[in-house]
């Protein structure tokens, strides 16, 4: 697989280590409380993502890290707290959400690609549709995109056609196609063939190491530990515990933290 | 009767053995098949074919010099019949994406339009066509505010009208249908609401409402039919002339059977595409 | 009162120069022979071909079209000139369309055929308690429901052809149809089929009179009306009446 | 107005001023919506009501005298289809589901009979309800071996006819589309092919096909009016012979109203089920 | 989670550790070959299963698993070769299939249970129909078996109400209220959240501990080699290698099974 060049990210600083904590931030999320029929699933939810740096969200199945990426993207709207992106307050209801949405780019677990288009269109539409770059300049810089993931001879075929992996690669190359300053990941993984998840979390090693900036939640326990600047553990709708991986899976005092990190390694 | 292996090499001495005792069983079942098939003919000539009632039955329903006799007329009327059809086709399609796209608008300032096509939709579901037929097809041109116009003409209209509200509906559904991911991911690229439904949703929906949608073609393909009602002389009318000449019902049978081979490719069209979507469906790959 | 040198839409005519005719489809005997109108047999192709000399137009001038007895007396916009299947006069079809004055004059009669339960009845009385019917729309089933009344709902056919039917099949036991209609069904179409008999006027009515049906407010009416009374004055009609219907009083009317 | 979470502390002055800002855009929609429909009203009123063919269209159509006058002769018609209606929803119910059964039969001995429901399944699924009607109505009595039975009876049989073969078919599909891996398990637990059937597959393929059965039963609903062929004088009949005596046709209007407050229910109801499962099934347990 | 009881498996050995491979044996698969339109996804395949043996079948995905778990049940019918269950032979036409099926278990990953049935008719199902047992008596055994893995509570649920560990669980315990001979499982845990992963693995290792004999084909790597007293590793339709765990898993000489083993320990 081939590197994602220095540069297809937004920041370039190529191999550029752990991010300082005083770095600009990309995202800070102040205070974040979103409910669901009376049950409050976010309550008071404080956290940063500065640039280049990849943050690991993990947490209980039902703590609410798909809710907190979802409002961090405006496609739940909360219900107190505050959300910026760059010096955006992007929470504000007079932002503009077609527009924030297009620089932030987004994974899920399950059925990301869009199955009637192919894959090499899937890659292009927001650039055509959202940036109205040229279909030539769309296309030459996705097949520059797919390539890189090896995926360039896979380019004309439909989704279906390809392997689980390959999908949730071309996915993520898809949502950095539009050079987002964030790039949001939700359980990218846990629909896969364990054999398959490897060459999708090497894909976000990659992109980590280009600089893009990261906040994914993940199930992946190894990986965040590898990979993340720093790891935010969630415990049902609270900040429990965050802070560089190596003091959470080795020296946190927190007995929660413990807890759910005992449940990995049976 | 050889493997299927690639490398073809030979069956063991039992799985030969096996394919012998199978082949047999295949055997067997074909006889006791058709043995089964003549016993059941044989039964249903002795008790059905062979009573006198039988050939009044033939008589009157199955009788091959009538037959001939009203098949010019019948073809003549199913020919018009056709034609509705493709007209009506052509309209459901138009009035009834105008409805759905109506229903998609968003804003308040859309209000009054989405209701009216929520309530044409709502009514014309609930209507029995052939009232519609006369309304359309007596009442309007009652009106005299529109040019005289024949028969087949209003008829078209009613089915227009009738099936464009089931088939808006088929479309609200399917858009429905689409996993609600989808327009998530295109929301999240940046899409706008617009460019998710035309780009994102609309192109998977018309994928998932196709069996529908050729359920209600084979649907429209029979209820043409009902333009006789309004005095059209098509395939029905037609039938119903002959019959009423001869006293005898062998025209409608002809009708009947020139609208089942007109769907019946269309109906095995619909089973073998349902039957297809399922099965990729149930494969079920579900990244 | 020749058209030809008229504008179409001065004259009134559907097409200038032409008279167009409505009848049905198809059209029956005794009123049309063959279904061919075009022929003049039958009692209203002649009386058709009659008034349209009476307005002036050679035979070849006449264009036939066909429409269904619903159709010809909704309103609405016509393709003819003036329509003729046994239209009876009312009041409620002239709020739709305008009559000639009548070119007939017959009544209603209920007709059976032998092997029906129907048969031996020979009153009104008799009649009550069977299944009768009539074609949808026509004074026939008027005739039924004011006249003979019957304790079970009348059934209501779409044409004629549909209620010989049902009659042939035993689902009705009897219908109501005009005279002449009756004499063809009972002589002609029908196996073992028998008149009962004619029905009564209602108090206060006249019999039913067949009037040509044209557009409302059409400004054909009048000449039409004044080529069908010239027609009745000069005997034609009666003629006509004697040559293609027979004699109407053969059957006896219920009590 | 206050925080929905369970405790209740107070919202931040910028989520305040955010909800004020919602509900003020909240506001201006509904205005907008207003204003919106009131324009469109005053322009409908202007551009149609307003104009003398409204009045006409309005006399012809909506006439209330006339619909006083219609309405118990058209209601009583209206009983006869809801009596038709119930008695065809019994027999479809039980002759597709032998229909069904039978398809469901396997071994080489069944094969006449499976070819023969196959068959007929497919016959009456591509002829147009009104030659049915017609055969069954007028033919069969004609044959002389039946007592004689009322123009509904021949009707509700010829319904029953057309309807058992689409709604034997949807039972089949629905059997169809149980995930295979339920017949699996199933049949891995020991039981035979009769007992998956009767106990795994046809519970779950009843479920799966409600929505489709539904769908049939309105349009079953509909179709019931076109009994008034046979010279039952059901609702359509019944407001054709008041049409053709005031020559007005407002007694359709009735009708239709009548047929379409039948189906409401049952079309809500549908929507409601469909979106449901849809949503069930968008949720997408997966294990 | 309360132990199973010795005596619910066939075998009533309680404890007994590794199967010796003289044990009488329960399944014996000799040289079978399936083809799957013109491909051949068995290629001769040999392999025995003991008495209270647990057997891994481990290799990539695609290589034969699923297909030769399904032969063994006669849910696939074979195209060259025998299977013997206990002295029958059972994939001779003439064997009654239903009847045998009732004596293997069954568990896949997907869709087990009926969900138009409670977790208690689930369960007792095979032993009302197939076996004839009393309601009263079959329900008795169904709760006993629903007790023993902390699932009494929740008989009378549907199994949509269930989490998917515990539907898996309960699949689990109905495959094994008719005391089959053996138990066929496939990649039970593959569809799971991986935390509840654990819980379906301990339900595995109970069974194990108490005597059923099981094969099973699976992903977790780390659970075939703590809990299988053998693993057989299958690569494109041939038995590449089997042995004990340590020896595959630590001393492999074979380089596919190598090949295999390093990609699951990124
Ligand atoms: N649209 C919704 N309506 C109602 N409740 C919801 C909705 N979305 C999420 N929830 C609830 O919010 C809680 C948090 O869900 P969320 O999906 O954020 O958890 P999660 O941490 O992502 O879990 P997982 O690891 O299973 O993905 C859960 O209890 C869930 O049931
Ligand atoms: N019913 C079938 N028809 C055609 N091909 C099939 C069928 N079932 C399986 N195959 C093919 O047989 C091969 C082996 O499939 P199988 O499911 O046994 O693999 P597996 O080892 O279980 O893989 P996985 O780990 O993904 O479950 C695959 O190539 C598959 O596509
Ligand atoms: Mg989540
Ligand atoms: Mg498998």
């Amino acid at each position: 697989m081939s590197l994602i060049e220095p540069g297809s990210g937004p920041g370039s600083g190529p191999g550029s280590g752990a991010a300082t904590p005083d770095a600009a931030p990309v995202l800070r999320l102040v205070g974040i409380r979103k409910s669901f029929e009376g049950t409050e699933v976010l309550r008071g939810i404080d956290l940063t993502v500065h640039r280049h740096e990849i943050v690991a969200l993990i947490g209980a199945s039902g703590s609410g890290k798909s809710t907190l990426l979802r409002t961090a993207n405006l496609l739940e709207q909360i219900d107190d707290g505050q959300i910026f992106l760059g010096d955006d307050d992007i929470s504000d209801p007079r932002a503009k959400a077609d527009r924030i949405r297009s620089r932030i780019g987004v994974v899920f677990q399950h059925f990301n690609l869009f199955p009637h288009l192919s894959v090499l269109d899937n890659v292009t539409l927001a650039s055509r549709a959202v940036h109205r770059a040229s279909r030539v300049e769309a296309e030459r810089r996705g097949l520059e995109l797919l390539d890189s993931i090896g995926l360039a001879d896979k380019a004309r075929e439909f989704p279906d056609r390809l392997s689980g992996g390959q999908q949730q690669r071309a996915a993520i190359v898809r949502s950095i196609a539009t050079d987002p300053e964030l790039l949001l990941l939700d359980e990218i993984t846990s629909a896969l063939d364990p054999e398959l998840v490897g060459e999708v979390l090497d894909l976000v090693r990659e992109l980590g190491r280009g600089g893009t900036t990261i906040l994914m939640a993940t199930h992946e326990m190894a990986f965040a530990r590898d990979v993340a600047h720093r790891v935010v553990f969630l415990d049902k709708g609270v900040v429990a515990e965050a802070g560089p991986p190596a003091q959470l899976f080795e020296h946190s005092e927190n007995p929660r933290t413990r807890e759910f990190l005992a449940r990995f390694t049976a | 009767m050889s493997t299927t292996g690639i490398d073809a090499r030979p069956p063991s001495s039992i799985e030969l053995d096996r394919r012998a005792f199978r082949r047999q069983q295949t055997t067997r079942s074909t006889l006791i098949a058709i043995v089964s098939t003549v016993v059941f003919a044989v039964a249903a000539w002795i008790f059905v074919i062979n009573t006198p009632g039988w050939s009044r039955v033939q008589q009157t329903f199955l009788n091959w010099d009538v037959a001939v006799a009203a098949f010019p007329r019948v073809i003549e009327g199913f020919w018009l019949n056709v034609r509705v059809l493709i007209y009506s086709v052509i309209g459901v399609g138009i009035v009834s994406l105008v409805l759905a796209t109506v229903r998609t608008l968003r804003g308040p300032i859309w209000f009054p339009l989405r209701a009216l096509a929520a309530g044409y939709t709502d009514l014309f579901r609930g209507i029995p066509l052939i009232i519609v037929l006369y309304l359309v097809g007596y009442g309007i041109p009652g009106l005299g505010v529109f040019p005289r116009m024949p028969a087949e003409f209003w008829g078209t209209i009613a089915l227009v009208t009738v099936y464009s509200a089931y088939v808006s509906e088929v479309f609200r559904a399917g858009i429905e249908a689409v996993h609600p991911s989808q327009r998530l991911a295109a929301r999240s690229l940046g899409l706008s609401y617009s460019q998710s439904m035309r780009r994102v949703i609309l192109p998977q929906a018309v994928r998932k409402v196709t069996p529908a949608l050729m359920n209600d073609f084979v649907a429209l393909q029979k209820d043409v039919g009902l333009i006789s009602v309004l005095g059209a002389v098509d395939a029905v009318r037609a039938a119903q002339i002959e019959t009423a000449a001869y006293f005898n019902f062998t025209p409608y049978v002809v009708a009947g059977l020139l609208f089942f081979l007109l769907a019946l490719p269309m109906i095995r069209f619909t089973d073998w595409y349902t039957a297809r979507v399922r099965r990729r469906e149930q494969m079920g790959s579900i990244v | 009162a020749g058209a030809s040198s008229d504008s179409a839409s001065e004259s009134g005519y559907v097409t200038d120069g032409k008279l167009t005719i409505g009848t049905a489809e198809p059209a029956y005997y005794p009123w049309v022979i063959d279904d061919k109108p075009e022929s003049g047999e039958g009692f209203e192709s002649a009386v058709a071909y009659a008034v349209a000399g009476q307005l002036g137009f050679a035979d070849s001038d006449v264009v036939w079209v066909r429409s269904t007895f619903d159709e010809a007396i909704a309103p609405g916009p016509k393709d003819f000139d003036f329509n003729l299947q046994q239209f009876s006069i009312t009041d409620e079809r002239k709020q739709a369309v305008d009559f000639s004055s009548p070119y007939y004059e017959t009544t209603q009669t209920v007709i059976t055929i032998a092997s029906s339960p129907a048969a031996g009845a020979t009153s009104i009385a008799d009649l009550k308690k069977f299944s009768i019917g009539a074609q949808t729309g026509t004074t026939s089933l008027t005739a039924v429901e004011d006249v003979i009344k019957p304790d079970s709902q009348a059934q209501v056919f779409n044409s004629n052809d549909d209620a010989k039917l049902a009659l042939q099949n035993g689902t009705v036991d009897a219908i109501v149809v005009d005279l002449p209609t009756a004499f063809y069904l009972t002589g002609a179409e029908l196996d073992g089929g028998k008149i009962i008999g004619q029905l009564p006027q209602a108090e206060g009515t006249t019999g039913d009179q067949f009037g040509l049906v044209l557009a409302k407010d059409s400004p054909l009416t009048a000449s039409v009306s004044e080529a069908v009374d010239a027609l009745r004055e000069d005997g034609t009609l009666d003629e006509l009446a004697t040559k293609w219907l027979g004699s109407e009083d053969t059957a006896p009317v219920l009590k």
